[in-house]
């Protein structure tokens, strides 16, 4: 069904125009968001330099819990990074048409939540000044890494996911990329045409340009699925207590896709009213984007009921004494998590009006992402504090280093897309152009152009 | 390939029924191994850096109560959960079945402290300073960690460097006896045996036979190199 | 000695770098002036034979040396004490030596006593000091006034001691020790006729029976029988010995028994005698042994009559059946051997109980057999050096001691309810022989420090610790560190200076020399070249274990003895407004305190409690939920003399109506690791006098509230986890 | 866009990769002084080389220990009492005698922290001086010529057939 | 030679396409440009159905498997170091850095072999105007005058990538395009920039 309230009857220019908007010079409120946000990251910075400095003491970490707040943050910045494979990739290939205004949205923020994952590891690390030991690469210690630990998995997966989703942003983005250096004078001229690489829009171009997004969204989904496995597998592989579990790589996925999902319509909701999309991003795309987070979120309850329903049926003691402290100690994070992740998005998103509702979307994403962040410390924290050695159990509680530090992570990715977004073009245009060109059946002498749009 | 074989394969007998939780052990590691002194907010915060802890169990209600001491260092195991998750081998297993810890190596991931089900790696959360003079005790035999490092327990890896330079030396293995870590020297009541697990005939090969024998979350498949001998416990209440 | 020269000069850089640093320095390569002696090579360590002076057992300790800096204290396998073994104690030591917070050179005090103010001065002026102040007295006739207040000495050093008092003149010697096992020989002079100390052959038991004998942390030769337990629980291929323990509170030694008999506080003794007149009326008891030491078992019964079980179930508060079923099997197990311990002894009824004890010894013939119990080749000691000590604070109450002379803590280790730090401020004029700024130095007018004990000569007699003579030596395994004497030195000089008898009788130069005396007269040769031999091989050996004189001393029961009556108990301080009695107990890691500045000893967690750097108090779960205290809360312990705060630690194995304080902390000086930790419970004890003058410092009664929650208790176990074995399977 | 511009910029970022990885492969850096000037003017050609004193004549625990040790003060002045004693530089030792001083020579082979390294086992594996000290008995001043990286370390132990078990060399 | 009309919308350009092959030109001769792309053959035909890019992207996996599994096997190889009785090259681990290796150079082939079957990025300057990003499209025809050498695809025919106006003079033909173009309603022409 195609949707009325696309905007067929505009001209491409005024398209371009209103899809660029955001590209339009930068108002106060920008720089003040800028300088907030930077200021935010500066104290990030600040406190990682503390870090460095003082020692690992400056954390809540201890023994038995000596993965905290940071690996949390790794696990859910890398889970956020599924919303553009998520979004794009799949969707794309599942030729959903209602996807094109908000993939650009999605593959940035793929970009630059895998970015901000990527330095988690580093941050977290007791001697981070020898972070070279983990790169492998020839060297005169005559030592390499060791590829037997998900650690370096974890690396490998996250550099192939950086660098692919670094290319699938720019793939998709190179048409785009001429129109912005045809509209476009001074230093951004120079900087588009550099790299616009000379795109023109033949014909050949477009063939080949279709088959390659074609393929790199094929190939980047067994990549994304990757990602996250292995970041599960951190986990799953190891003995500890509520981690040696052969759910976590599909429930990580699913967690993952969750979460990026949710990330992406707040992520829609913020920019369709920055930058006055309304149009372009319309309550038909949150009512698909809403389905789709159902789906999803079944899903994730699904895995959670089969994690727990096992370990409560076998009740092997130590892992079932892991639960137990969870439910026990965490009883208000561990409820939020599942109204977040679970109650309330299956509930709400059955009702299409609610699911038209920007503002009802808006707190069951957030609600959705905080529970998720809640989901990684609840699956890190409580099963390293009560660990097979009940003599040695302990507690965590993290600093204002690393609450520090994770401010500054959030506050980064948003300036990351605070430049991106004034920087680059942020809707598809020529996808959306695309759609709006194929909706209208033109009778041609040689060839009917096929009105695909009604297909959806 | 360089063949990693050994005609050594290093264990540890405890007799639980022997320990009396004294603590001797702890501070004769301490001293051996220049663990670092941990004032009482480090240690209120978790940070304790000894490598021998001896675990005190209440089991019971009064009168009905005992307690069961268990005195756990590193148990070498021969499948270490720590070891493959080591992402620089900073963790590794030794030819003669130590598990290994290379200070200059590690990162700091802490990865096998958390895989460790024991609980037996510590880490360098602080630079640990000793004030002066205190830090002449240091033994020269091994080094003083840097902070952002894991630290565990090596069986006193020094003595045994020591004494496998003097056997090879005289051209002849190690004798049953001759290297002891400084725990197994110190309990006063000769609890700790340690020896070559590959002779059957040394003392410790021969302890380990005891039907008394088990080992430590056996369930997980570790395979330590540190065998426990059952305690007697109390049969009686009075 | 040329090594000593190298000692000094020392100082190459170790062969592992130690500290990790930047690389962007070279570093210095410091040769020695003089090379080393043959024997030793730098990057090798060198061990020297020494002994441990921590406490009286007077173990063997081999000193591992690098660079000329002491770094690790060893058992010597040698020793027949502690057989190359040694105790968490005696490693810690080490840092006395090194401790940052040594006195440095001798002290005199500038601001009010307690102050901790001191200027610096030299030796000379200390030491004219001292002789000053002794020749005054010796002007003034009252040599009497100059007091002496050490530790239980043995060896050379109480000979010089003694030596030095009289030749002043003065009789003032107190060596008293809270724990010393004054009582026990008190016990042995009384049933046996001698007073000796007992040795126990635990090794070979096979039934122990311990009457709050602590004997694997604190009492008499703790490594010593450490060994030996574990030796009769599996030293053996068949047998396994058993092992019950009764007292109130559950020790760690108490831990490792098989059977744990929470008998009412000061009811031991009436236990005992309960279970000796089961036995007699069982016809269980060692028929020929009874004879032999004269006792005759229907007379003996006769006696016991007023102890039948149902009484002393009631006295003691344990079951018939088990009373029973223990004296039976205590009986009917040979060899078996019972101990009386100082949580005994410290009742207004502990010296009757601890001969109550003796007796069940007797009745299953245990004395003089393997598995059973010997007199020790101990050296003498006082058998109430309690009164001794009150009488010289009433001296120093008078005003009649002008001059004290102070050696150990006592300011810490004295109980206030003897007056003693009142009477101290009385004493115009202390000295102090410490190496840290204890409590003791505090109150000093002059400190003249010291050597650390690794810095000293010395000979040790082990207390206890076997049936046949033997003495270690003491040797300084590096040179010292800072400007300080060795006690010995300072009397010598202190004696040459003052000139007269003192001089004439002390003619030697240094303590070493005086040493190498009296060993000379022990191995009955006189000092010369062949001396020097032996005297080397001493050293190296670290001192004489073997000995041809056999082990000729036995038990035997004195005609005279009477037979004990433990009465019942007297307790300082209402029933009803302090409900619970307070067992003061040494505390494993500081024995009375002398352990609380070495940082490993404060970092390692009570075996029992894994309580770090702190004290505590130990309360039965019931109890405490009962007075709304919880793990760690702050609580308040009030005595008829005083009260104190601590953090509470909620403890299964104690009797509900028992809690327990352990000594060692609340030092006011001792350094860093020591100061302002925890408390003192000496402070609340009230002044019981037990029978023959011996004092009862457990028969004081408490009264518990609960402060806050905040008590700032560190264990290091998980309180939770601590009861969780389960989930480990152990 | 002038091709030229291209090529320069391609040349610099290529060079500036270059760089980086160099900077990488010998991380971490090692930047003492590999020839420091010593208190006394030490020569180790005279020594060595004019005189022939063998190594271990004055590294005398080089084949028991794992330091090899530097000759004592009294070694050099038992010598040089007779031997030119009046040279500027025997001059110097002299005085340092005579204060009771040690020389604070400059550690010229370091190694990195963390690394034990036994003298007495290479000399006992026939490994010759020079190996990891170069050729000592030419130098005037005495200069470190092997770079002592561990993967140095490891080439030899692996060519030896010695161990290359980690705990070797770093406990 | 090549010379660009501009059209307003996609109707024109379709008459000044079907105009040009009227007049003679092949489909090889003529290619549209557009910033949105249309299907295959509605402006112009590229004829070219099978691209040869994936090839390349294989050819990467291929090499990212060999590169990730020499990585992970060879490295534990050439320094066996023991850990938790794990084998030196052990399968799993293997498995999954290789997998890792062979998707990022499947990747990095794909997107090369896309620019490298696109020709891009081109240094030469070539005809655009800016006006095609408006929504404009570009018609494009290369103009071979007869006897220029020409390059065509493998197995095609010269006849078929030059049509039979070829014979003409390159100013005739160019005549010729223009007048076609302007009866479609071309907005504007642009010829080849002179160098």
């Amino acid at each position: 069904m195609s949707d009325k309230r696309i905007p067929v009857s505009k001209s491409d220019t005024l398209m371009n125009d209103e899809m660029l908007s955001s590209l339009r010079p930068p108002g106060l409120a920008w720089y003040a968001l800028i300088a907030f946000l930077g200021a935010v990251v500066a104290w990030g910075l600040f406190a990682f330099g503390y870090q460095i400095t003082r020692g690992m003491y400056v954390t809540g970490l201890d023994r038995p819990v000596m993965w905290g707040l940071y690996i949390v943050n790794f696990v859910f910045w890398v889970g956020l990074s599924h919303s553009g494979t998520m979004v794009s990739a799949i969707l794309r290939l599942s030729q959903a048409n209602w996807r094109r205004p908000i993939l650009r949205a999605a593959e940035a923020m793929t970009v630059f939540s895998i970015s901000v994952a990527g330095l988690f590891p580093l941050i977290h690390l007791g001697r981070n000044w020898v972070f070279f030991y983990l790169i492998p690469y020839p060297n005169q210690r005559g030592l390499w890494p060791n590829f037997r630990s998900p650690l370096l998995w974890d690396a490998m997966a996250i550099t192939t996911y950086i660098i692919g989703s670094v290319l699938f942003l720019y793939l998709g983005m190179l048409p785009d990329l001429a129109v912005v250096r045809d509209r476009s004078s001074g230093w951004r001229h120079a900087l588009f045409r550099l790299l616009a690489l000379g795109w023109r829009g033949t014909a050949h171009e477009w063939t080949v340009y279709h088959k390659a997004s074609t393929l790199m969204a094929a190939l980047i989904i067994p990549v994304a699925v990757s990602v996250h496995s292995i970041v599960a597998w951190d986990f799953a592989v190891t003995v500890v207590p509520g981690w040696h579990s052969t759910i976590f790589p599909p429930y990580f996925v699913i967690g993952a896709i969750l979460s990026g999902v949710a990330a992406v319509i707040t992520l829609m909701i913020i920019i369709r009213r920055a930058f006055h999309l309304e149009e372009y991003l319309t309550p038909l795309h949150f009512d698909n984007m809403g389905k789709l987070l159902l789906v999803i979120s079944l899903l994730w309850s699904y895995a959670y009921f089969v994690e727990v329903q096992t370990t409560w049926y076998a009740h092997e003691p130590i892992e079932w004494e892991v639960f137990s402290f969870m439910s026990g100690r965490y009883t208000v994070p561990l409820l939020v998590m599942l109204l977040g992740n679970s109650l309330l998005p299956i509930t709400a998103l059955c009702f299409k009006r609610v699911r038209r509702s920007i503002g009802a979307m808006l707190v069951i994403t957030l609600l959705v992402n905080v529970g998720m962040l809640i989901e990684r410390f609840l699956i890190i924290v409580p099963s390293l504090s009560h660990k097979n050695m009940p003599f040695v159990w302990g507690s965590y509680r993290p600093s204002w280093v690393e609450l520090s530090i994770t401010a500054a992570a959030f506050a980064g990715f948003a300036l990351l897309y605070a430049f991106f977004v004034k920087l680059f073009p942020m809707v598809a245009l020529s996808d959306v152009r695309e759609l709006e060109a194929r909706s209208v059946s033109v009778p041609l002498g040689r060839a009917e152009l096929p009105s695909i749009a009604g297909k959806e | 390939m360089e063949k990693l074989t050994s005609p050594y394969k290093w264990g540890m007998v405890i007799d639980l029924d022997r320990c009396t939780g004294c603590g001797a052990c702890v501070v004769a590691c301490q001293a051996e191994n220049n663990v670092a002194i941990c004032d009482k907010k480090e240690i209120a915060e978790g940070r304790n850096m000894h490598w021998l802890r001896i675990e005190r169990f209440w089991v019971g209600e009064y009168p009905d109560v005992r307690v069961r001491f268990l005195p756990v260092m590193c148990q070498h195991c021969h499948d270490a959960p720590c070891e493959p998750v080591c992402p620089v081998y900073a963790s590794y297993h030794n030819p003669d079945g130590l598990n290994g810890q290379v200070y200059n190596r590690c990162v700091g991931t802490r990865y096998c402290g958390n895989n460790c089900p024991y609980a037996v790696r510590v880490f360098n959360f602080y630079q640990h300073e000793w004030p002066k003079p205190l830090e002449n005790q240091l033994s020269p035999d091994i080094t003083v960690r840097p902070r952002g490092v894991m630290e565990k327990c090596s069986f006193c890896i020094q003595r045994i460097r020591r004494v496998k330079e003097t056997a090879k030396g005289e051209g002849r293995l190690i004798r049953d006896g001759e290297v002891q870590p400084a725990c197994a020297q110190t309990c006063p009541a000769e609890a700790l045996t340690f020896g070559n697990m590959a002779d059957p005939e040394s003392r410790a090969a021969r302890l380990a036979r005891s039907p008394r024998g088990f080992q430590l979350l056996e369930q997980l498949g570790t395979h330590p190199s540190v065998i426990y001998l059952k305690g007697g416990g109390r049969e009686h209440v009075g | 000695m040329k090594r000593r020269t190298f000692l000094q000069l020392s100082g190459m850089t170790a062969a592992g770098a130690l500290l990790a640093g930047c690389q962007s320095k070279n570093e210095k390569l410091i040769p020695y002036l003089i090379g080393p002696d043959e024997g030793v090579t730098p990057g090798r360590a060198t061990y020297y034979a020494s002994s441990c002076a921590f406490c009286p057992a007077g173990c063997g300790i081999l000193v591992r040396e690098s660079e000329g800096r002491a770094k690790k204290i060893e058992g010597n396998p040698d020793h027949p004490v502690n057989r190359g073994r040694l105790c968490a104690r005696g490693q810690a030591v080490l840092q006395e030596l090194y401790h940052p917070d040594r006195l440095q050179q001798p002290l005199k005090r500038s601001g009010a006593r307690g102050s901790g103010e001191f200027t610096r001065i030299t030796w000379a002026e200390g030491l004219g000091l001292l002789t000053a102040k002794l020749k005054e007295l010796q002007q003034e006739h009252s040599t009497d006034g100059l007091a002496l207040l050490t530790p239980q000495l043995s060896g050379s050093l109480a000979t010089l001691v003694t030596a030095f008092m009289r030749s002043f003149g003065s009789s003032r010697h107190v060596s008293y020790e809270l724990l010393a096992p004054d009582w026990l020989r008190l016990a042995d002079r009384q049933t046996f006729g001698q007073a000796g100390l007992p040795f126990y052959d635990l090794a070979e038991t096979r039934y122990l029976l311990s009457f709050g004998a602590d004997f694997v942390e604190n009492h008499l030769s703790p490594v010593q029988y450490g060994n030996a337990f574990g030796r009769m629980r599996q030293g053996r291929d068949t047998v396994r010995g058993h092992f019950t323990y009764i007292g109130g509170r559950m020790s760690l030694t108490c831990a490792s028994a098989d059977r744990w008999m929470p008998a009412r506080p000061g009811s031991e003794g009436a236990l005992a005698l309960g279970m000796a007149r089961l036995i007699l009326e069982e016809k269980l008891h060692d028929k020929s042994a009874l004879a032999a030491n004269g006792l005759r078992p229907e007379e003996l019964l006769g006696r016991l009559k007023p102890y039948d079980l149902p009484r002393v179930a009631d006295m003691t508060g344990l079951a018939k059946e088990s009373i029973a079923e223990v004296a039976r099997e205590f009986a009917g197990t040979g060899p078996s051997l019972a101990l009386a311990g100082e949580s005994v002894a410290f009742q207004s009824n502990g010296p009757e109980s601890v001969r109550a004890i003796q007796l069940l010894n007797m009745l299953a013939g245990s004395l003089n057999r393997p598995g059973g119990i010997y007199p020790a080749a101990a050296p003498s000691g006082p058998d109430n050096s309690f009164t001794q000590l009150m009488a010289l604070i009433e001296s120093m109450q008078a005003g009649r001691i002008k001059l004290a002379l102070i050696k150990g803590d006592p300011v810490h280790a004295i109980p206030p309810a003897t007056g003693f730090q009142q009477a101290l401020d009385k004493v115009p004029f202390c000295v102090s022989f410490a190496t840290l700024l204890d409590d003791s130095a505090l109150q000093a007018d002059l400190i003249l420090p010291d050597h650390a004990a690794l810095e000293s000569w010395g000979d040790v007699e082990p207390l206890a610790g076997s049936r046949r003579p033997l003495y270690g030596l003491m040797q300084p395994v590096v040179m010292p560190l800072h400007d300080t004497r060795q006690f010995g030195d300072v009397l010598l000089a202190a004696a040459s200076q003052l000139g007269g008898a003192p001089a004439a009788a002390l003619p030697q130069k240094s303590w070493l020399e005086f040493l190498k005396g009296t060993v000379a007269k022990r191995v009955s040769g006189k000092m010369g070249e062949k001396f020097e031999a032996r005297w080397v091989d001493l050293l190296r050996r670290g001192g004489q274990f073997e000995s041809n004189r056999g082990p000729d001393n036995v038990y035997r029961r004195a005609s005279a003895s009477s037979l004990p009556d433990p009465a019942r108990p007297r307790f300082a301080g209402d029933e009803t407004q302090y409900p619970l009695h307070l067992q003061v107990y040494p505390s494993s890691a500081f024995t009375d305190g002398r352990g609380a500045p070495f940082p490993w000893l404060q970092q390692l967690p009570d075996p029992m409690s894994c309580v770090v750097w702190d004290s505590w108090i130990e309360i039965n779960p019931v109890t405490a939920a009962g007075l709304g205290i919880s793990q760690g809360d702050l609580v308040e312990v009030a005595s008829p003399r005083g009260s104190l705060r601590l953090p509470a630690v909620i403890y299964p194995g104690i009797r509900p109506d028992l809690v327990a304080i352990p000594l060692g902390q609340g030092h006011k000086g001792g350094g860093r690791y020591a100061r302002e930790r925890g408390v003192n419970p000496l402070a609340l004890l009230v002044l019981v006098e037990g029978s023959e003058h011996q004092p009862a410092w457990n028969a004081t009664r408490v009264r518990l509230t609960r402060v806050s929650k905040s008590g700032e208790l560190v264990t290091a176990g998980h309180p939770q986890g601590s009861y969780r074995s389960d989930l480990i399977g152990i | 866009m002038k091709s030229s511009w291209l090529i320069v910029g391609l040349v610099f970022a290529a060079g500036l990769l270059a760089v980086a990885l160099l900077l990488l492969y010998s991380l971490p850096l090692e930047i003492s002084d590999r020839s420091p000037v010593q208190p006394i003017a030490f020569s180790h050609k005279v020594h060595a080389g004019a005189n022939g004193i063998p190594c271990l004549y004055c590294h005398r625990y080089a084949p028991v220990s794992s330091s090899a040790g530097i000759p004592a003060l009294a070694d050099c002045r038992a010598c040089h009492l007779f031997i030119s004693p009046d040279s500027p530089e025997i001059r110097k030792l002299m005085a340092y005698w005579d204060k009771r001083a040690a020389i604070p020579w400059v550690r010229v082979n370091t190694l990195p922290d963390h690394v034990y390294f036994p003298h007495m086992m290479h000399i006992r594996a026939k490994v010759d001086c020079s190996v990891c000290h170069g050729a000592v008995a030419t130098m005037e001043r005495i200069g470190r010529t092997a770079t002592l990286k561990m993967g140095w370390c490891l080439g030899c132990h692996r060519r030896h057939k010695a161990s290359i078990d980690c705990w070797t060399c770093h406990i | 030679m090549e010379i660009l009309g501009v059209f307003a919308d996609v109707e024109s350009a379709g008459r000044a396409v079907d105009g040009l092959l009227g007049e003679g030109f092949t489909e090889a001769q003529v290619t549209s440009l557009s910033s949105v792309p249309y299907p295959d053959g509605v402006l112009a035909k590229t004829g070219r159905h099978n691209t040869w890019f994936h090839w390349l992207a294989l050819l990467g996996g291929i090499g990212g498997a060999c590169a990730g599994f020499l990585l992970a096997a060879g490295t534990a190889w050439v320094y066996p170091v023991q850990t938790g009785d794990k084998p030196i090259i052990a399968l799993y681990p293997t498995a999954i850095v290789t997998y890792e290796f062979t998707m990022l150079f499947a990747m990095i082939g794909a997107i090369v072999g896309m620019l490298l079957e696109m020709k891009l990025p081109s240094l030469k300057k070539r005809l655009y105007d800016p006006a095609i990003a408006e929504g404009c499209i570009g018609i494009s025809l290369s103009i071979h005058p007869g006897g220029e050498a020409v390059i065509c695809e493998a197995g095609v025919r010269p006849e078929e990538c030059i049509g039979p106006v070829s014979s003409l003079s390159a100013a005739e033909q160019k005549e010729r395009a223009e007048e076609v173009m302007r009866a479609a309603g071309v907005l504007r022409i642009i010829g080849e920039v002179q160098p």
